[in-house]
């Protein structure tokens, strides 16, 4: 057997902890067999995982860097990989490996700024890891908005978390929406981009936007109607991807491979791209 | 040609059709690409010779889903695809104008080439009224082949040169089969049990799984292909072992048992020479001795040999009673 | 090759139908009408039931012979699901015959609910054959052997 | 320079594979590929195009990436949860990891074409560059390339309009570059790993001038310059022309023949996309790379949809990428290398001499309007 | 992927002593999705059940292996248990390590590793198991008998009296079957068709029973609750409303020399005839083979006598269809032919007779009048020999395997019988043994040796030879004294063995009910489900199950009707829910399948058709579920895969076999 690794073969990592989120996401914790991290990561980056014999795909991480003790994904349950992580239990194994892709750039153009983060649905995963990094350098960063929406109360993911983490952090402002009314909700109900022209954010700050495609696409033209530039504005990008390493010819759009290039690309990135996205 | 261009361009102009599926002239004399033209402009660069090999009748399950009617020019053959598609429901008869093209043989480029002919500029002789003689200009100076020395292999075995369905045909065919169409299958079955593993093992180790005898089979029409499918949990793109290509051919030849016309479109394609077509004459030849004589594509209301049976059909242990061991 | 104590022990598979000869393998074993334990068997609701794929799949992981039973032609529970499966298996016998493979690894047989003997007369037979033509290597997988 | 009598070259092979495999042209039930020189083994090293390209050599059809094996082991730790309980002793389950061996031999591609040659540069700029696929590597680190002119090129090969040169292999970037003319095989390091590779089997050779490679090389290139497509203008690809191209309504009826195989994929010299699949073993799971097709339905197939759902999208992205995506990133470099083996292969008689030809033609009509 | 426990059953010691039970649960314990695995010593008990309703509820468990005998046996009891827990039953697989493992095999290391493979197998297999939701069928309340004996009288009145509309169909012009045939019956010796003709009769007049006489079942089709068959009603060329059955045709018709099937062809009858003077219904039927009208065209002798004009010679056969929710099979038997046992000189000499020609002979409407004759010369026997088992346990190809089972008791009565009424005549039985189980059928058996003095010989008969004097010589061993014996006789009657109605294998075949190599019905089950077919909604009732008595018959038939009263006093039925099921994603529409559906349940629509990278209207398989019984035949012929077969889906199936090869 060889000594050298391969970015292409996997560590094995162990399950240490699964959460409930809402009915069809759960969050893993996941440990290296030793104990510790498997690897160190950025916020917005991603890792493979996989179940050995079902299949292998790509994860953001959902934790900040800036947790030191593990790593976690948020996973919604929609094939046939997501459902049988949804059947793993506490000490199974997995492997991974990762991470890849590039990052949301939180030490250079997110630094001083005020940051809007606007996510609908698990498309809070790969957002979670940005907010707790800002959070837990809370000097680095001007004010923080996060607009969530999903589409009932028990689908907001991290809920807890949102309500008992952020929503007590100074100069952070959370607002929560859900699509439908519903019993015992008191918050706000309607659509992400709806709410986003309502409360009316002022342009000097970053956008960051993650969810389905078509609450993006919403949601990027009431941040044009508010002023906003395509260059203020993030997103992340998900394609099929197999080796998430830009060699297997899956991911790209044009000449950019989302897995190597991307994931996280700026709106007018994006716009220079053909639209096989 | 330009006789069957300008039929082309009236059907067209009448709006009998509005689209012709056909041939197009390649950049070099010998490789014409099926095309469809929707004007009479396009039709310049029609072209029907030699070279014109592939079966059309594909093409028509898209072309046939659109707004008016698609003419088509089918050779004897394919006429016989065609039929089999409107069996299976994947075509629309009434959205297709049929035109049963002449066929005096196609001609293939790898035979010639194997006789030596290389570097080729022009090629003379091709068209269906053309000489008897094939004249290459090449650069290593000109050859010339005798037309019926450079055909198809699936030429020599040619089921017969009549339409079996046409809305109009045009030219006359001549015949070209000079052998038994079940001379290579006897042969094969004559071998000892080794000597046909030996046989088949060589052959199908060239396979490079690149699908394109199933793509291009008329017969192989399903929407979504079990080895492209997570059904039987096949999905397989490489043939990673020494079974992978055995299991293909043999299913892909299994799901095409009884169905398939012998249009010989699988040999044609295959860029390793693998004489695909001994799967499906061996499954022909089967189901002739077994359940009586059987053309698929002849007849379209005529009942696949493997939807119908009778009482007294042969066991299967008949395989082992006749084998040689 | 898979030995225990030095003797070849094939890997089988019996697709049996529901109807016929999973009773009649039933019957073999609450007659206590013993046949080797390499024989395992799945059970289908029908002979009709076997798609080709099957077959191949079990060739493929390794098996050494594959069977499959069903109801007498004619006694079909479904009617007619037997005749297809007549057809399709002598196709696909032939075909594997033609392309090299020892015909004695795959076999058909009709095995009534009533007939545990025959059952375990047919599995006796079927695991001398196959062991008389040894691991199946024409058609294995090779990765599949350890 | 060095030469061998063509009749002796069996002498010359058996030296080179003393100490390497040696991977060279043959015949195998009428179809010429590279594969082993092995006993039997039938050269046919006066092939000019095998069927498939040699990338097989450096990144076959399918290789074991690794295997991740599932153990069943005694836990001490009894009370922790997923161990199995009632079962006597505490057990748990546990996976490992097991990376396939690298390539750790020499080998020698003997008789590669100039084309070809580029081909592996193509591939080099996929797999060396970060982060490197060691497999991939590890190949190449072993390789040799004993590059051979291309003595009687035909009319589907347009290898020139690359600006490679099919008479002087010894420009191809390789490590021995060798001619065969006038009855002999004339043979010259190119590289440190040639010169070691010459060493190894100079006795069988003589010393030779130069003489009669040079000949050939102006007959091969006499011969080159009349070659139909020995012309063909890429003035319309390569850097910066993704935006023009991608939207060209030349895309909307071209792909229509195309019978969405894999045909002109796996016999490329520089088609690199592959899949990478499971296979269940007995205790654990097999981990392979194979070979894929960005012409095929599923290639980019996921759960909620596929971002290049017609063919016409997944024809354009083959041709795209070779003539602009793969520019974009590699300075300008095509992925194509002219080898013509998808002119001669393609069922359907459509290949990237003809995509090329009908964006020119469009551009000419245009013109015209 | 389900989250699964594995309970491997014990069966007391039927799989432990063979299948190391532990074992098998540890080493399945770390398979894909187990999350549990467990031993008990019987898992189908009601604390084995308990067991696994709990761990499915502590355990969260969504599928369910259990190791035990055959599904056949125990997968519907698994089922309500698992139903019974909260989970859908149809994420239970059973392997089968009894009948299929424990049973079969000695070596315990073997068994055990075989156990865990098949374990493996259910393992794999449930992981990809779906919930499935039996759906309802409607059920016709009228029940088809087919055979008008006894069983089949007797179970239509029955089910007639639970107030269920029932056809009969019988195939000769009368009901009453093998019993009218009977002059006495043991062991009471009451007279045959005294006890029969009342049955006869309430059947007849029975206002929910409707007779289908001298009439076939020509073709069925559905399935339980629903099917529908084709009756043929052969020309009877006379009128049945309009005869009164006074008999002045067939006591006219010229034609008189046809043999009499009734009577076993020991006597003749006419052209128009009653087969016997009690037949029901009273109508004669015109043999048209023998017919001199229809043969010639001059007679009709019948047509003219006729005063009610109910002679029609242009009536035709008439096909009718009804619709039925169960069908009782109460064909019955006849006596095999004895032409391989020509050592017997059956066909030699008239006075080699069959029992049931003795039973013609003795009757008082037989052909003698009831007078013990030969039939060669009219004169009273004075020594017969009767041979049992002719044709019964039977090693060879020329009889029959089996106990015919009544011979032993028909033979002591008549021995009994001829002793009674002709004391001067000797009479001897040779017999291989003599079976006697049933109530007061010893005490019948012993009367006829101790008080009438029948001579029992044990011992076989090898040779019985025609003399020219009439008599015959009966060469035979007798065992007990270990020597060859030659008996002159006069008559010799030959118990030859009964058989399954030949017309059995065709009716079979059109109920696709399943058959044993004898031609007997197969039972669901041999001893818990003995009156019902496998196939739902087919009941046995009579011989055509195996050989019985009378009162078994009766008793039989009883029980047969009672499955019937509970399968009609249903409103809805479940149907099967493992139907096939079409992904229109992945249909071509092609037809293939269609063209295999025994059940005509697959039908083509256009459907819009929505997917990843599909939005059209396009031609689609649909599967009719009430319709599809399950067979799969359309899942093994659809190429690329779309229709499937539910609970027995192409992945289900290959990942068993994957776990059986791995």
């Amino acid at each position: 057997m060889s000594n050298v690794i391969d970015t292409l073969v996997p560590k094995v990592g162990v399950i240490t902890g699964i959460t409930d989120e809402t009915p069809d996401v759960k969050t893993f914790k996941v440990n290296a067999p030793e104990g510790g991290k498997l690897f160190e990561h950025m916020p917005g980056q991603c890792a493979m995982v996989c179940v050995p014999g079902v299949s292998e795909g790509m994860f953001s991480i959902t934790s900040s860097p800036t947790n030191k003790e593990f790593q976690e994904f948020s996973i919604k349950k929609c094939g046939s990989l997501t459902d049988t992580l949804h059947s793993l239990q506490v000490g199974d194994m997995i492997t991974v490996r990762g991470p890849y892709g590039n990052n949301f750039p939180v030490d250079t153009v997110f630094k001083g700024k005020n940051l809007l983060f606007i996510a609908g649905g698990i498309g809070l995963a790969p957002l979670r890891s940005v907010i707790n990094y800002c959070i837990d350098n809370r000097d680095d960063y001007g004010r923080i908005d996060i607009l969530y929406g999903s589409r009932s109360a028990d689908d907001l993911v991290k809920l807890k978390e949102i309500q008992e983490v952020w929503m007590n952090v100074p100069n952070v402002n959370v607002y929560l929406t859900i699509d439908r009314e519903q019993e015992g909700w008191d918050g706000h109900v309607g659509f992400v981009p709806a709410y986003l022209e309502e409360i009316g954010f002022s342009t000097d700050c970053i956008g960051i936007v993650c969810g389905p495609p078509i609450m993006i696409k919403f949601v990027l033209q009431g941040l044009k109607k508010l002023g906003f530039t395509d260059d203020q504005i993030y997103s992340t990008l998900e394609l099929r991807m197999k080796c998430a390493i830009g060699k297997c010819g899956r991911c790209n759009i044009g000449n950019k491979f989302v897995c190597k290039d991307g994931p996280v690309f700026r709106f007018d990135q994006i716009n220079e791209l053909p639209p096989e996205y | 040609m330009q006789g069957l261009i300008d039929r082309l361009k009236a059907l067209l102009a009448d709006g009998t059709v509005a689209r012709v599926i056909g041939w197009k002239k390649g950049d070099m004399s010998y490789n014409p690409t099926p095309a469809v033209f929707n004007s009479a402009e396009e039709l310049d660069e029609f072209v029907y010779d030699g070279f014109c090999g592939a079966n059309l009748s594909k093409m028509m399950i898209d072309a046939t889903k659109l707004e008016g009617k698609t003419a088509v020019l089918l050779k004897p053959c394919d006429s016989y695809s065609f039929n089999q598609l409107i069996r299976e429901h994947r075509v629309n008869r009434d959205n297709a104008y049929i035109i049963g093209i002449a066929c005096r043989g196609k001609l293939d480029i790898e035979r010639a080439k194997a006789t030596g002919i290389k570097g080729i500029t022009d090629v003379a002789g091709v068209e269906h009224d053309g000489a008897d003689t094939v004249t290459f200009k090449t650069l290593y100076g000109d050859k010339e082949v005798a037309y019926n020395e450079i055909l198809l292999g699936r030429c020599y075995m040619c089921k017969g040169k009549e339409h079996v369905i046409a809305d109009e045909v045009i030219g006359e065919s001549k015949d070209t089969a000079v052998m038994d169409r079940f001379a290579q299958v006897e042969a094969i079955e004559a071998m000892s049990s080794a000597e046909k593993f030996e046989y088949f093992k060589k052959e199908l180790s060239k396979c490079i799984r690149c699908n394109a005898c199933r793509n291009v089979c008329p017969c192989c029409s399903c929407r979504k292909c079990v080895f492209d499918s997570t059904k039987f949990d096949t999905q397989q793109k490489a043939n990673v072992d020494s079974f992978e290509e055995k299991m293909f051919h043999i299913i892909r030849a299994f799901h095409v048992a009884g169905r398939c016309t012998d249009c010989g479109e699988c040999s044609r394609v295959c860029p390793q020479g693998i004489p695909l077509h001994l799967f499906n004459k061996k499954f022909i030849k089967d189901i002739d001795t077994f359940y009586g004589e059987f053309q698929a594509g002849k007849d379209p209301e005529a009942q696949s040999p493997l939807t119908a049976f009778t009482f007294e059909d042969v066991e299967p242990k008949i395989v082992s009673e006749r084998s040689k061991g | 090759m898979p030995m225990i104590n030095g003797e070849f022990r094939p890997k089988i598979v019996a697709f049996c139908c529901n109807w016929c000869s999973y009773g009649g393998a039933d019957l073999a074993g609450s007659s206590r009408l013993s046949y080797p334990a390499d024989v395992k068997i799945i059970r289908v609701p029908c002979s009709g039931r076997v798609n080709p794929m099957f077959i191949l799949r079990a060739f493929e992981r390794g098996a050494d012979g594959v069977i499959i039973c069903g109801c007498h032609p004619g006694d079909c529970h479904y009617s007619t699901g037997n005749y297809y499966a007549r057809r399709r298996m002598t196709l696909l016998f032939s075909m594997l015959e033609y392309i090299g493979i020892e015909n004695g690894r795959t076999r058909v047989e009709w095995v009534s609910a009533a007939e545990g003997v025959k059952f375990q007369a047919t599995m006796n037979e079927f695991v001398d054959k196959v062991k008389s033509l040894g691991e199946n290597v024409r058609l294995g997988d090779l990765r599949c052997k350890d | 320079m060095l030469k061998i009598s063509i009749d002796k070259l069996s002498a010359l092979y058996d030296a080179i594979a003393a100490n390497n495999e040696l991977i060279l042209p043959v015949r195998k039930a009428g179809v010429v590929d590279y594969a082993s020189y092995e006993e039997g083994a039938d050269v046919a090293i006066d092939t000019l195009k095998t069927a498939k390209s040699p990338k097989n050599a450096f990144f076959p059809q399918f290789e074991t990436l690794y295997n991740v094996n599932k153990k069943i082991i005694p836990t001490d730790a009894s009370a922790e949860e997923g161990a199995c309980e009632g079962a006597g002793v505490a057990l748990r389950s546990t996976l490992s990891v097991e990376m396939a061996p690298l390539v750790d031999k020499d080998f020698v591609i003997f008789g590669i074409k100039p084309c070809d040659v580029k081909g592996i540069e193509v591939l080099d700029n996929v797999f060396l560059a970060e982060p490197v696929d060691n497999f991939y590597k590890a190949r190449r680190d072993h390789g040799i390339l004993v590059t051979m002119a291309c003595n009687e090129p035909e009319e589907s090969c347009f290898c020139s309009a690359f600006g490679i040169d099919a008479a002087d292999p010894s420009k191809a970037k390789a490590d021995v570059a060798v001619w065969m003319a006038d009855g002999n095989l004339y043979w010259k390091a190119i590289s440190p790993k040639g010169e070691a590779l010459t060493e190894s089997v100079k006795s069988v050779f003589e010393d030779s001038d130069e003489a009669a490679v040079e000949a050939t090389k102006a007959s091969i290139e006499g011969i080159l310059a009349k070659l139909p497509n020995a012309n063909l203008s890429l003035d319309m690809w390569g850097k910066g022309v993704l935006d023009d191209r991608f939207y060209s309504p030349v895309w909307d009826e071209i792909f229509k023949p195309c019978l969405a195989c894999g045909t002109c994929t796996f016999v490329c010299p520089t088609c690199q996309c592959y899949d990478i699949k499971d296979y269940t073993t007995k205790d654990g799971i097999q981990r392979y790379r194979c070979w894929d097709s960005c012409m095929y339905s599923d290639f980019t197939m996921m759960a909620h949809g596929n971002n290049r759902n017609s063919q016409k999208e997944r024809f354009r992205q083959r041709f795209m990428h070779k003539l602009s995506y793969y520019p974009d990133k590699n300075d300008g470099m095509f992925s194509c290398v002219g080898c013509g083996r998808c002119v001669d292969k393609c069922p359907q008689s459509l290949n990237i001499v003809k995509v090329i030809k009908a964006f020119e033609a469009s551009k000419a009509k245009e013109g015209q309007a | 992927m389900q989250r699964i426990g594995v309970f491997v059953c014990h069966c007391g010691t039927n799989i432990a002593a063979t299948v190391d039970v532990k074992k098998v649960a540890e080493l399945v314990r770390f398979e894909p999705g187990v999350v549990h695995a467990e031993d008990y010593t019987y898992m189908c008990s009601e604390v084995g059940q308990q067991r696994i309703i709990d761990t499915v509820k502590e355990k969260n468990l969504t599928g369910i292996v259990v190791c035990s005998c055959s599904p056949r046996m125990h997968e519907a009891t698994f089922r309500k248990c698992a139903e019974k827990a909260g989970i859908n039953p149809y994420m239970v697989e059973i392997a089968n390590i009894r009948e299929h493992c424990s049973w079969i095999h000695k070596d315990m290391q073997e068994a055990t590793e075989k156990a865990v493979i098949l374990a493996r197998a259910a393992i794999a297999k449930v992981n990809l198991n779906a919930p499935l939701q039996e759906g309802e069928s409607p059920v016709t309340k009228r029940a088809l008998v087919i055979g008008g004996g006894i069983a089949g009288i007797q179970t239509a009145i029955d089910i007639a009296d639970a107030g269920y509309p029932v056809d009969i169909v019988e195939k000769t012009p009368s009901i009453g079957g093998r019993m009218s045939q009977l002059d006495k019956t043991f062991p009471t010796l009451d007279c045959s068709s005294c006890i029969l003709t009342p049955k006869m009769v309430e059947a007849s007049a029975h206002p929910l029973i409707t007779l289908h006489t001298y009439s076939e079942v020509e073709n069925v089709s559905g399935f339980v609750g629903n099917f529908e068959v084709d009756i043929r009603k052969k020309a009877r060329s006379v009128n049945m409303d309009k005869c009164t059955g006074c008999g002045v045709c067939m006591t006219k018709c010229p034609m008189k020399k046809v043999p009499s099937e009734f009577n076993r062809n020991l006597n003749t009858r006419t052209a128009i005839y009653t087969p016997f003077a009690q037949a029901v219904p009273n109508v004669p039927v015109i043999d048209r083979e023998n017919c001199m009208y229809f043969k010639t065209g001059k007679c009709g002798v019948c047509s003219k006598v006729c005063q009610a004009g109910a002679v029609d010679y242009e009536q035709q056969d008439e096909i009718i269809t009804e619709k039925y929710g169960a069908i009782v099979v109460a064909t019955g038997f006849d006596m095999i032919k004895l032409d391989k046992f020509d050592e017997y000189a059956y066909s030699q000499s008239p006075d080699v007779i069959t029992s049931l020609e003795l039973e013609r002979i003795m009757n008082a409407a037989g052909p003698t009048s009831g007078h013990l004759e030969r039939i060669s010369d009219g004169k009273a026997p004075k020594n017969i020999v009767f041979i049992q088992c002719v044709g019964s346990r039977c090693n060879d190809h020329r009889g029959k395997p089996y106990c015919s089972k009544i011979c032993c008791m028909y033979t002591a009565k008549h021995a009994m019988l001829i002793r009674d009424k002709y004391p001067d005549t000797n009479v001897t039985v040779f017999y291989i043994d003599v079976r006697t189980p049933g109530k007061n059928f010893d005490e019948f058996y012993r009367r006829a040796v101790e008080q009438y003095h029948v001579n029992y010989v044990k011992g076989q008969v090898g040779k019985v030879v025609p003399k020219a004097d009439g008599t015959l010589d009966v060469q035979g061993v007798d065992l007990l004294d270990n020597k060859q014996i030659v008996m002159n006789a006069d008559m010799v009657v030959l118990a030859a063995a009964i058989e399954p109605n030949p017309d059995i294998r065709k009716i079979a075949t059109m109920l696709t009910a399943s058959i044993d190599t004898n031609n007997f019905l197969t039972e669901a089950h041999a001893k818990l489900r003995p009156v019902e077919s496998p196939t739902a909604g087919i009941f046995l009732s009579g011989v055509t199950q195996g050989p019985k008595d009378i009162p078994e018959t009766v008793s039989q038939a009883g029980a047969a009707a009672v499955k019937v009263i509970g399968l009609l006093a249903k409103d809805k039925l479940k149907t099967n829910p493992c139907t096939a099921k079409c992904d229109p994603i992945a249909c071509n529409g092609c037809s293939t399948c269609a063209n295999v559906c025994p059940y005509g349940a697959i039908s083509y629509e256009d459907q819009l058709v929505r997917g990843p990278g599909v939005n059209e209207t396009r031609r689609v398989a649909v599967v009719n579920t009430a319709l599809c019984q399950g067979c799969g035949a359309c899942s093994a012929s659809c190429p690329s895969g779309a229709m499937d077969l539910q609970g027995f889906s192409n992945r289900q199936l290959i990942s068993e076999v994957d776990a059986i090869c791995r």
